[in-house]
């Protein structure tokens, strides 16, 4: 035994902690290698729950360059060990994440990965032209958003298309530039290497895997989007299959491991598989602390692990 | 009806606001909200329908299983203005007006009547009957809540009146133009599918006068007047 | 309540019964909707825990030209509502399969796919050759196994090469055939168009997806071929979406829907999805009885659903 | 140690064949395989080591909790033969060796001799020792059974003797050796990651002199000269 996750009930997630193990992402320290994933994280509501400081990074909702309305309710299905998600990138646009959500990040001292969203070429300019002078600490550009650019397909699924994008916004900011990537491709590890040549700092993955449900009751779709995004458990294995590849496609790229991490175990077994750090997403709408009580768990299991802490804090990542 | 020792739930849970459940089978990820229907002591009581596989697994817990649950969540009633309170309730919208009538109690500047419609069985005139000063209600074959209001009208003085209100859709909608059309406050408490139920995810919107908000966080109790009744579900 | 499945110990998995609702498929009437799943149904082992004759079909493990081998121990390692598994298509090969397995299956009175995997378009067509003067009922053409072709990646990725190789083997036999899609690609419609101009008569999906887990205690992947293919209920939305997909673009191809169903409740989700028939994978791997326990529980939800249960008589879909 | 009620695997239980057990948790799909440590009355007995959550979880079952199993699976030890069984057991390998001891007691024609080699503690002498006709053990500081072999080789008649095995891969080779150089039967009981347990998925296998066959069906007990010591892991 020995190995087993800590009790969730041994910290505060209010009381000030020195963590012992952080790592380097893209030049930039996380006091720990756990952050949350964007789209499961507000300010006023996750705050309530433990003090966002003490995570390694805030990945933010995706900002977009106008206010989004996002699509119509039910956004959410339930599916085993996970859910399908289709709230539509609804937020108030960058001009008031600017003036409201990320000075209220900043001044509880969080480190903030500005995760930026759109729906063409010119909406991700536009974004990234105004958080490039902000106190925003990273960029996460999220390619995964279907529609426009490529017939029904996000730019985030073809190669040429991502390349040309990234590269375009990397002129436009010094700030670390994360491109989160989808699963929704045929081989995750082209579009990474897309996305390494037009200049990624990092790369975060996965986005979610398109899904659905359909109520038996009705023999309609349960989500008015009809498809979503599936995120939790369920897609854990394919996640880490995803970051597995891409550490091998590129070996010194740093990557942000995301899908179905809902302990520090299994935020682990990411870096094994090549992650510098992880995002905590649906495991945060089931258990509010679930980030922290992630990275107090992995920090356990790092101390017994001082070769893989050792690493990441050089900014380095796991070697089989 | 499933009755919970939570001290900390009880002791702060003010009426209209809720209680994610999650189910013991750790396949089910997402909570399951019920709104409180009342407290006593170290206790507060759900009022549930069997749906699906959730609700199922509630209705087989026996007394002193544990159940994991976060809460309470959301904006609660406002009760601080003085007068009459209407408390109309449709279907498995009562708990939370139980809830409200328990608040009231006791309050000697205003009177809490109770206006429910069932489909059925007559289940909460009696829980209801506790707090409320009157309860008035009908069933499906007799009519709805608007039939009550009607009723009820002449004895109303329409600024001394607050609406509260909980249940399907359309009923909801009545009540609101019935009291858009005289001039009374109302709050309607909604219902909508989560995500997280407490205000991480923007999964459970509404359309309201001041956008797209939270059901979950930003309500489930709206004033009438913000709501988009033309768009809601 | 009222629609909830069935108590499983309700039926005797041997007792000769008459199911009240079959589906025909590409021309072939299936007694009831529900089959096996390739690569989880051995007759040694099934046949012990039900008559293979109740089920709709029996999808056989892979058959190649030669026996294989398979890949190194071990397959197996679990994932949240799933497994990984890299068998590697271990079989004796289809001399092996016409003189043993076929007629075994044939002399229970199952209705036999035979699933046909190969390492390149010559090895499936040894095979179908072999198969075309059997008495297989259906071929199930296997396109998803990874490697030759194209560069590690299967031909099931490749639309060009999906229809090159489904027009072949076309041409060689007047069995039903049906094409089993991978989900690892960006849009399955699109190879779904590409085996429906090469000429199947019916589409199954999804195989498994990529997927990995490792030890967290030596940090290393558990499978002994790294990565494997994902299985169970886990990815239920995710091949519910993909069945979906398929039926929207090939409103009139007959589709098997497999991917994590479980249940009765499950199965009638994919009918609703736009599938005809469906195949029980991983979760006879857990419950040896879930193909006719599923079949059963089926049928009860089809009694009170007369306008679905009529179409799949008619070989068709449900329409939305 | 846990024992388990269920009357119909009791009853058909053979010694080394094993069950089955599914963790409550229906997040965990996979089979969790025990080999069957002796049955009693409509009982059987499983010994078995915390791992990982599964076996957790089945160390935190209290007397009267239900569990899911199936079973008994696999093939059994060959034990028509008369004469002496060296039942020869490392670590966790023990269960299936208690069974056969159990299946041998009373025999006339046969003498049970257990060769038990421990990590430390000699956790199954006792447990054995109600069958046996003799039980000898060694801990890992003290030598190994091959030790223990040696020991004993002068007592036994070749042909007559059957070695039973059971037990981590670098004993159960060695054993093999040792037997192989002295043409005396062995029968080998191996462990193998399952995908089903039961036969259906080929996931389990081992390579033998007939091709690489099933751990969990056509095994776990093999004949020593079938297996193929060398890509045995
Ligand atoms: C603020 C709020 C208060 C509620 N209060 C009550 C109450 O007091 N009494 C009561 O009986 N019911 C109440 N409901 C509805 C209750 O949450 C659902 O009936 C319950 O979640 C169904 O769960 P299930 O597992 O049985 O159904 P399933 O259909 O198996 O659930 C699958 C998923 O869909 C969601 N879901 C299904 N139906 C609904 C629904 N009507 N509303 C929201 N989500 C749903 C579930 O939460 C779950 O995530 C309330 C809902 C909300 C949003
Ligand atoms: C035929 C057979 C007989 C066995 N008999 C015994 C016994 O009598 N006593 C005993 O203590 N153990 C026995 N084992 C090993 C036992 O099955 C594992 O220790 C157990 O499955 C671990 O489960 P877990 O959930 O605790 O571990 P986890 O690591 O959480 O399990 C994850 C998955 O890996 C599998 N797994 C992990 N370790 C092993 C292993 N060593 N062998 C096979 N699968 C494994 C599990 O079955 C499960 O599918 C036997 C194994 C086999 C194949
Ligand atoms: C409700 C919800 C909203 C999300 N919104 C975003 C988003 O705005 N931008 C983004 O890049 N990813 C978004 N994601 C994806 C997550 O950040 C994450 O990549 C994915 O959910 C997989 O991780 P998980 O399994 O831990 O949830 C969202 C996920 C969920 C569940
Ligand atoms: C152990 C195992 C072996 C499999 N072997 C094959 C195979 O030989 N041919 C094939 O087309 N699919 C094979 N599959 C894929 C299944 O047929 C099915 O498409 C997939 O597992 C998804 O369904 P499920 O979630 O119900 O298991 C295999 C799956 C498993 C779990
Ligand atoms: S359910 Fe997540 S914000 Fe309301
Ligand atoms: S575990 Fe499936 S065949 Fe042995």
């Amino acid at each position: 035994m020995g190995d087993g996750p800590m009790n969730a009930q041994t910290f505060d997630p209010f009381e000030p902690y020195d963590y012992r193990h952080g790592s380097v992402v893209a030049g930039l320290r996380w006091k720990n290698p756990v952050g949350t994933a964007s789209g499961t994280f507000k300010l006023d509501a996750c705050g309530e729950y433990y003090d966002v400081s003490q995570l390694g990074a805030i990945s933010t909702k995706g900002v977009s360059p106008v206010p989004w309305e996002g699509n119509p309710t039910p956004r959410t299905a339930e599916s085993p060990s996970g859910m399908v998600n289709a709230v539509g990138l609804q937020n108030p646009g960058v001009d008031h994440y600017l003036l409201d959500e990320l000075p209220k990040l900043k001044a509880l001292d969080a480190l903030v990965v500005t995760n930026v969203a759109g729906h063409s070429d010119e909406d991700y300019a536009q974004v990234v032209a105004k958080l490039a002078q902000s106190e925003a600490d990273m960029l996460e550009i999220n390619v995964s958003c279907p529609n426009v650019t490529h017939g029904g397909m996000s730019v985030g699924t073809d190669p040429i298309a991502l390349e040309r994008l990234v590269r375009r916004l990397r002129g436009m900011t010094d700030k670390p530039m994360i491109v989160k990537l989808t699963p929704n491709v045929t081989d995750i590890a082209e579009t990474a290497r897309a996305a390494a040549d037009g200049g990624a700092d990092a790369l975060s993955l996965i986005n979610t895997l398109v899904g659905m449900r359909l109520d038996t009751r009705t023999g309609r779709p349960i989500i008015a989007n009809v498809t979503g995004g599936v995120s939790g458990p369920a897609i854990l294995p394919i996640a880490l299959a995803c970051v597995w590849k891409v550490r091998r496609a590129l070996p010194d790229m740093p990557i942000i491991g995301i899908g179905g991490i809902s302990s520090g175990r299994d935020a682990l077994e990411f870096l094994y598989a090549g992650a510098n750090a992880v995002e905590v997403g649906a495991a945060a709408l089931v258990d509010p602390q679930a980030p922290v009580r992630v990275a107090h768990e992995l920090e356990e299991l790092l101390d017994r692990r001082p070769r893989l802490a050792d690493a990441l804090e050089k900014g380095q990542a796991w070697q089989q | 009806m499933l009755t919970i020792r939570d001290a900390p739930v009880a002791r702060n849970a003010r009426p209209g606001q809720f209680v994610n459940l999650y189910p013991n089978d750790r396949t089910a990820m997402l909570p399951r909200p019920f709104g409180i229907a009342g407290v006593h002591g170290d206790e507060f009581d759900l009022i549930y329908q069997r749906v699906g596989a959730g609700t199922r697994a509630f209705a087989r817990l026996s007394a002193g299983d544990p159940i994991d649950l976060v809460g309470p969540l959301g904006r609660p009633y406002d009760l601080t203005a003085a007068g009459d309170y209407l408390l109309i309730g449709g279907g498995l919208g009562v708990p939370p007006l139980i809830s409200a009538a328990q608040g009231l109690a006791g309050r000697g500047d205003v009177r809490a009547i109770a206006l429910f419609g069932y489909r059925d069985a007559r289940f909460a005139d009696g829980l209801v009957g506790r707090f409320a000063d009157r309860t008035l209600s009908v069933s499906a074959c007799e009519g709805n809540v608007i039939t009550l209001l009607d009723r009820i009208e002449p004895e109303l003085e329409v600024e001394a009146t607050t609406i509260l209100s909980c249940g399907p859709i359309p009923m909801m909608r009545a009540v609101a133009a019935w009291a858009g059309r005289r001039s009374i406050r109302s709050q309607f408490s909604l219902e909508e599918r989560m995500g997280c139920g407490y205000g991480a995810c923007l999964a459970c919107v509404v359309d309201t006068t001041d956008g797209r908000l939270r059901v979950c966080k930003d309500g489930p109790v709206f004033a009438g007047g913000r709501l988009e009744w033309e768009t809601a579900r």
